[in-house]
């Protein structure tokens, strides 16, 4: 049983992780705690609902689809919201509310399209059946998820670290001011990240739909409270860190409910991830930026 | 004349980097004394330690032979010790007089009940603490824009502004790092005078100032900081003309760049 | 005063609620005005209902004594966790915070036979008037005014802008942080006490994320810079969706445009008087 | 004389209500240093905002070599070759030493030289190269400057706008960056210096204007300004 | 004149996914009602608002329902808690509060104007578990419910009680919160336990979810659902892995008396999905209403109105989709009578190959 929960913490830390790092991704370059991420989130896995259920898409395309929808929606708040409060300077928690707004809009707007019910992936998208490794159950998707939050990690990561680009994106979280001085076209990365965190929102609402064959209007809002806990775990705006809050999340929620009850699992979650932040205030993998007298 | 400030082997490390060995320095009660020193030296990180944003990795800081070690930031304020910043620290969305209040903090003597019931007590204390207000800017000659956002002051400005807030917390000894740090010459010469008014009010300061003009200017003694050791104490003239100074920190000043004539091309 | 009769009798909660969320939307300010981002408000919420809720129905005290025993519960809590958490700042803070809340919440849901778990406490006795509300809040308010005023608040705002420098002005920043969180605690113990004996019910999904975030929005929203944002912030808050009934299914949706638009428009909340003198500025320049 | 590498005419810039740089002309000559001094407050710094695009010009026009620069994005105007070391740096503390001189190189293509330039920039600031993997924001407010300046000059600049180098500098340091300067600008690079340091500017400038609450009260070549008695009297306090 | 009957029910928000469903009911009922004549020559005005299962929303919209709109009753809300809030204010009010959705114990005790015709689970859920019991052979079983849901943990409360009650033993319980993704930590713990059955108290959002996953560890035996399971949206969420749910309730869509086929068909034809019980029971509701309606004479008084209207309800006796419906009195904390309560009998239906089949 034991080797079976692990599977199960791996997937489901795995989960977080991949919805996380898009989160954290735009937290990390803009500076915004964005609270539609889960609306984004939602919306690309109805947009790929919808995509495939009316043109019959396979998975890769849909999840392509999901990408350039979310993207494209990301953009589009990014230019009608959070750039016009960059120019006024607006203070800091005020773009993190405007994105309470967003995801209101956007909840409440595919609600009242779609309605409230639970809609799902036709089957045969992927088969819902399970592999059975030596006794493991493990489903195709999950497996997806698994590999793709750790491909996914390690390409932003060696981006972000080792190219130029990656420079530029760090240097922009840091000061805009100074990246303006070294040439960099701040807002054009601005659009870019918000770009690229919001579509990997869609595949993560794709995949996480396709995992849990539930999509509702209101599926984002547990994963992004979830996904708060991961990226702050983590360290905020870290790309490791997505992975490993992520991870320690899964791990945290089996184990309890494995091995304490799971009526007290998110007690024991938030419980641990409160003493983490007494221990590391900064998260796991948080650099302490105080800046020098 | 007795020592107001004693730093007894003092050492800091950051990891692996030794930013100060074994400083030993006295400064005596009264006067100006000055600590300079190349970029790196490890001078800020001296004040750092003293007021208690750092702890020590060894060695003792005394101060009117109070051991220090252990104190809060706040409660060394207490004791007697304020200070300015490098990189200029003021409470930019203030006006100029609630920043120099701030610094009354600790003076203003009503408790969390007369605030309560709005006793006699908390209005001639904030009366009190506003009219001393005034004076200290008076002092800087910032009182005219007493009402004034901190953030709209122009750099120099803003220093002084730095120098009354510090005032204001009532200290024995006043910290200066790179008073006139952005200053253009006159607007130094003005600063110089301030501060030798202020040091003639009976406080001691103890300045940290690359501008050799001014730390000459001002201070009888000083000290010379280098690779975290202090290389040098003495007189300004003693100071100017020691080797080790001019080799480290001063350059000499025949070697002061000029546009020579075949540089002075078009 | 056949109108007022009627307009209360529709509208007496409505307005209730008006003055409770401004006593939470307050509760917040007063972190904030701190420079610290808590948002373990609807947490304390809670643990003011609950404790003033059970004491009213399985002890019988009288409603001062609940009232206070319900401001003081969170109050304490709030001591006890704040030791280790303040050190925390921004959005760790935040964190930390959010995740006591959760905490509280998961406890509340945990303690069936105390609270009822996910069926909440109900049947509780409506002992809340409109003059205790109004009371509450004016008593409030003017006790944060008194505070603005006072080196007290100076010490707050001096922290919010720089922590190092207000240390070094002599001001005791962990004392100030804590006073600015237990009070912000008991504040909003006093909100829930009040909200707990007005809706005769209270359950455990009141006091959870959503809550902490809507808490937070009435104030940013309205402006923290003083004291009448806060409280334009809630009473706008909680009026809108009111008056959008008329669009029916996207009635939300209009919302969370409005919501953005004011974001937009007025960054630095709606009450900035900053901007109100820049207005009348610039009418006089014009005249 | 040739036309100057850039023209600065009429600008004006606002901040609200109030106007920081009111209507000032400025000519940079190929190949020259020229040096803008001033009192605090005077408006140096919002001068070179405006030239690299980070302030709204609210009125006047600016040219690099005849190309329009006035509405030119900020990332643009570095492309063309006008950098900036800002006042108060600038320094990405949570980068290393090494990746803020390699973000320096941002807007150029020819990665080979990369390398070189590094450590044409590593021989004028050794300390640089002993820090390179270390956080910028460990270095000493000097240190930092140093960096600064490093950063700009491998961006291989055609106009290098400095506001302030000198500031917070061991003298020994400050000496060094003049050097340095004056070096550079022999090699070719056109230099424009806004300094509180007015002595030391005049010294090395080819030309130099006086500017005063937002508008340009003097101008002439650094030697004239130098004697200028109004100069004397104001800014060298002597 | 028009009758105005207040139907306050979670139109935005989590709740609306029942919310809606319940408006859908009574507008088809009401629709049908008018078309057919009305109630003795009046129409009826359904006055819908939005209640955002929020229980001061519930507060705000029964006051401006009642002593605003003056409506003659008002139905809703839809959350138990909401109606924890809300309904003390009709009582006070002397107006009926209608309640389709509220299955939480106690509601019916608030006081006499309180009604319900939502089964609560306790008369159901017996009968769910002697049927699998009987057809599956279950000897024990594990037990999942979502805690932090009135709904779904006042059905749990209802399933251990009936567990006990028929000795039953329980190898494991097993929690899990609203939004829940993964349910697999829960689910392979129960594999251990090597139970017969699942019985589960769920909403659709996570039930089908747990079904499917259930599956795909290798648990394959069935499950006992309770009201929140009851839906043929089941088959399009869970698809192959629905099979082996036992759903007991008052109302199946596999139920064939006419009462019921008319309503499916026609709910299906207005609002192009078909219907879930809880629409069924907002359809039957408001037929019931419409039947004490009948018996009265609504006068100018609008209080008296109320007061008839609170008086001929107890005694309807109505055949509707979900089968034969009287009320039975509640009584309140002290043991007084009180409000009234739905007293239905339980069909048990299994799912067999996308569809409910109906236990005998
Ligand atoms: N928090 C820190 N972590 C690591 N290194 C540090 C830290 N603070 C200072 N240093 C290092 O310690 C050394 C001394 O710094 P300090 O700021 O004391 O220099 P300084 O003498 O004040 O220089 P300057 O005249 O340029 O201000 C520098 O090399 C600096 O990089
Ligand atoms: N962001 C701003 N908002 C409002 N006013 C500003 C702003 N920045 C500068 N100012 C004002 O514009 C004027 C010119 O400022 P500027 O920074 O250009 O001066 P400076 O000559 O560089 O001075 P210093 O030598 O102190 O650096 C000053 O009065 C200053 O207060
Ligand atoms: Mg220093
Ligand atoms: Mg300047």
């Amino acid at each position: 049983m034991l080797e079976q929960q692990l599977v199960n913490a791996l997937s489901l830390g795995c989960v977080y992780a991949l919805f996380a790092l898009g989160f954290t991704l735009i937290f990390g370059v803009l500076g915004v705690i964005n609270l539609s991420h889960g609306a984004v989130f939602m919306v690309g896995a109805y947009a790929a609902e919808q995509a495939v259920a009316h043109f019959a898409l396979p998975l890769w395309s849909a999840l392509l689809f999901a990408f350039l929808f979310s993207g494209g929606l990301g953009l589009l708040i990014d230019f009608l919201v959070l750039r016009p409060l960059r120019a006024r300077n607006a203070p800091h928690l005020i773009p993190m509310i405007a994105t309470i707004g967003v995801a209101i809009i956007l909840n409440n707007g595919i609600q009242g399209i779609f309605g409230a019910q639970n809609l799902r992936f036709p089957s045969g998208l992927v088969s819902d059946d399970s592999l059975s490794l030596g006794g493991l159950h493990l489903t195709a998707i999950e497996l997806g998820i698994i590999l793709l939050s750790f491909v996914l990690m390690a390409v932003l990561l060696v981006a972000l670290k080792k190219t130029q680009l990656g420079r530029a994106l760090r240097a922009i979280a840091e000061s805009p001011k100074a990246a303006y001085l070294l040439g960099i076209n701040v807002e054009g990365l601005f659009y870019l990240t918000s770009f690229a965190a919001a579509g990997l929102g869609g595949v993560a609402g794709v995949l996480i739909g396709l995992y849990s064959n539930a999509l509702f209007p209101l599926m984002g809002q547990p994963m992004l409270h979830k996904g708060i806990a991961v990226i702050i775990l983590g360290g905020m705006g870290d790309i490791r860190g997505a992975l490993i809050g992520g991870l320690f999340l899964g791990f945290a929620e089996v184990l309890s409910v494995a091995y304490i009850g799971s009526s007290m699992r998110d007690a024991v979650a938030f419980g641990l991830l409160f003493l983490i932040l007494l221990v590391r205030p900064k998260g796991l993998f948080g650099t302490l930026q105080e800046r020098k007298v | 004349m007795s020592t107001a400030l004693k730093l007894d082997s003092l050492s800091r490390h950051f990891g692996g980097l030794k930013v100060l060995q074994d400083v030993n320095l006295e400064i005596p009660q009264g006067g100006i004394f000055g600590l300079i020193g190349p970029n790196g030296a490890g001078k800020t990180t001296v004040f750092n330690l003293i007021t208690g944003l750092l702890p020590p990795t060894g060695g003792r800081i005394e101060f009117n032979g109070q051991n220090l070690a252990g104190y809060q930031p706040h409660e060394i304020t207490r004791l007697g010790i304020a200070r300015t910043f490098q990189n200029i620290r003021i409470f930019k969305e203030m006006s100029l007089l609630e920043n120099v209040m701030v610094g009354l903090h600790a003076q203003l003597k009503y408790d969390s009940l007369g605030l309560l019931a709005s006793s006699g007590l908390f209005r001639s204390e904030e009366r009190r603490a506003r009219e001393r207000a005034h004076e200290l800017l008076s002092w800087v000659k910032l009182d005219h824009k007493a009402t004034d956002k901190a953030d709209n002051l122009s750099y120099g400005e803003q220093r002084k502004l730095e120098l009354a807030r510090a005032l204001a917390t009532n200290p024995k000894l006043l910290l200066l790092d790179e008073p006139v740090a952005g200053m253009n010459s006159s607007e130094k010469v003005e600063l110089m005078i301030e501060i030798r008014n202020i040091s003639e009010r009976g406080y001691t300061i103890f300045m940290i100032e690359h501008d050799m003009r001014f730390v000459m200017g001002l201070c009888g003694d000083i000290a010379v900081l280098n690779f975290g050791r202090i290389i040098a104490r003495g007189s300004p003239d003693a100071i100017r003309n020691d080797p080790q100074v001019i080799e480290a920190y001063l350059g000499r000043e025949d070697d002061e760049v000029t546009l020579d004539a075949t540089g002075a091309a078009a | 005063m056949e109108w007022f009769d009627n307009f209360w009798s529709v509208y007496s909660n409505l307005v209730l609620t008006l003055g409770t969320n401004a006593l939470l939307a307050l509760s917040i300010y007063l972190t904030l005005s701190c420079g610290m981002l808590a948002i373990a408000n609807a947490a304390f919420m809670g643990i003011g209902a609950y404790t003033s809720a059970l004491l009213t129905m399985n002890y019988g005290l009288p409603f001062p004594l609940v009232l206070l025993a319900g401001m003081a519960a969170p109050a304490f809590m709030a001591f006890v966790i704040g030791k280790p958490t303040l050190r925390l700042s921004g959005v760790y803070l935040a964190m930390a915070t959010l995740a006591f809340g959760e905490v509280v919440r998961i406890a509340l849901l945990n303690t069936e036979s105390l609270t009822g778990g996910a069926l909440g406490l109900n049947g509780i006795p409506q002992s809340t008037q409109w003059w205790h509300v109004a009371l509450a809040l004016a008593l409030t308010l003017a006790l944060l005014w008194r505070l603005n005023r006072s080196k007290v608040g100076r010490a707050f705002e001096s922290i919010k802008e720089d922590e190092t420098a207000a240390g070094l002005m002599g001001i005791d920043v962990a004392a100030h942080k804590m006073l600015a969180f237990v009070l912000g605690a008991a504040i909003a113990g006093l909100a829930g006490t009040l909200n707990a004996h007005l809706t005769f019910f209270i359950g455990p999904s009141e006091y959870g994320f959503d809550r902490a975030v809507d808490i937070l929005t009435m104030a940013i929203l309205g402006g923290i810079g003083n004291l009448t944002g806060p409280v334009i912030g809630a009473v706008i808050l909680t009026l809108l969706p009111e008056l959008l009934r008329s669009f029916k299914d996207f009635r939300l949706v209009v919302n969370g445009f409005i919501l953005v638009l004011i974001v937009l428009f007025l960054p630095k909340g709606i009450w900035d008087p900053a901007r109100f003198t820049q207005w009348f500025g610039r009418k006089g320049s014009r005249a | 004389m040739s036309a100057p590498l850039l023209q600065v005419n009429g600008l004006k810039v606002a901040y609200g209500h109030i106007e920081a740089v009111k209507g000032i002309d400025l000519e940079l000559h190929e190949g020259q240093i020229t040096t803008l001094v001033g009192a605090n407050g005077a408006g140096k710094s919002t001068t070179l905002l405006a030239l690299s695009g980070l302030v709204k010009k609210a009125a006047g026009r600016v040219t690099l070599d005849g190309k329009d620069l006035t509405k030119m994005a900020p990332h643009k105007i570095v492309s063309s070759g006008v950098v900036q070391v800002a006042e108060g740096r600038a320094t990405l503390t949570t980068l290393t030493v090494r990746e803020n001189l390699e973000l320096g190189a941002y807007t150029r293509r020819d990665r080979d030289s990369r390398a070189r330039d590094l450590d044409y920039v590593y021989g004028l600031f050794p300390v640089l190269k002993e820090r390179a993997g270390g956080l910028a924001g460990n270095l000493s407010g000097g240190e930092q400057q140093m960096l600064a300046i490093g950063r700009a000059l491998m961006a291989k600049p055609r106009v290098l706008l400095l506001d302030e180098p000198s500031m917070g500098l061991a003298p020994i340091i400050v000496q060094d960056i003049f050097r340095t300067l004056r070096n550079i600008n022999q090699a070719g690079l056109t230099i424009f210096l806004v300094e509180q340091n007015v002595r030391q500017a005049l010294k090395i400038a080819d030309r130099a204007y006086v500017i005063e609450t937002g508008s340009i009260v003097l101008s002439g070549t650094g030697r004239e300004l130098l004697v200028n008695p109004k100069v004397q009297e104001a800014y060298l306090g002597s | 004149a028009d009758i105005k009957i207040g139907v306050a029910e979670a139109l935005s928000g989590g709740a609306a996914q029942y919310g809606v469903s319940i408006r859908n009911g009574f507008q088809l009922a009401a629709d049908e009602i008018n078309a057919a004549g009305g109630v003795n020559g009046d129409k009826l005005q359904l006055i819908i608002e939005d209640e955002q299962g929020k229980k001061e929303e519930a507060i705000n919209v029964f006051k401006k329902l009642i002593f605003q709109d003056k409506v003659l009753m008002v139905f809703g809300p839809t959350l138990s808690n909401s109606a924890q809030a809300a309904d003390p204010i009709a009582q006070a009010a002397k107006t009926v509060a209608f309640g389709t959705s509220n299955t939480a114990d106690g509601i019916t005790s608030i006081g006499d104007h309180v009604f319900r015709n939502s089964v609560t689970e306790a008369d159901v859920l017996p009968e769910t578990i002697k049927m699998a019991v009987k057809k599956s052979g279950v000897k024990k079983v594990a037990v999942m419910y979502g805690n932090d849901d009135v709904f779904t943990k006042s059905g749990y409360d209802n399933f251990k009680k009936a567990l006990e009650d028929l000795k039953i033993p329980v190898t494991t319980t097993e929690t899990f919160a609203k939004g829940d993704v993964d349910f697999k930590a829960q689910l392979t713990k129960i594999k251990a336990g090597n139970p017969d059955a699942i019985v589960l108290s769920a909403l659709l959002a996570e039930g089908a979810p747990i079904m499917v996953q259930a599956r795909q560890i290798g648990l394959n035996m069935p499950f006992i659902g309770g009201n929140g399971m009851n839906s043929v949206k089941v088959f399009e969420l869970a698809k192959d892995k629905s099979d082996g749910l036992y759903v007991g309730s008052p109302w199946s869509i596999e139920n064939q008396s006419d009462a019921n086929r008319k309503f499916v068909v026609a709910y299906t034809a207005k609002f192009k999905t078909a219907p879930d019980q809880f629409a069924a029971q907002a359809y039957d509701a408001m037929n019931i209403a419409t039947q004490a309606l009948r018996k009265i004479k609504l006068g100018g008084d609008l209080a008296a109105n109320r007061t008839a209207l609170r008086e001929a309800l107890p005694a309807v006796k109505h055949v509707g989709a979900t089968g034969a419906f009287s009320f039975r009195r509640a009584t309140d904390k002290a043991g007084k009578p009180a409000g009234y309560d739905a007293q239905q009998t339980a069909i048990v239906s299994v799912t067999k190959g996308g569809k409910f089949s109906i236990e005998k």
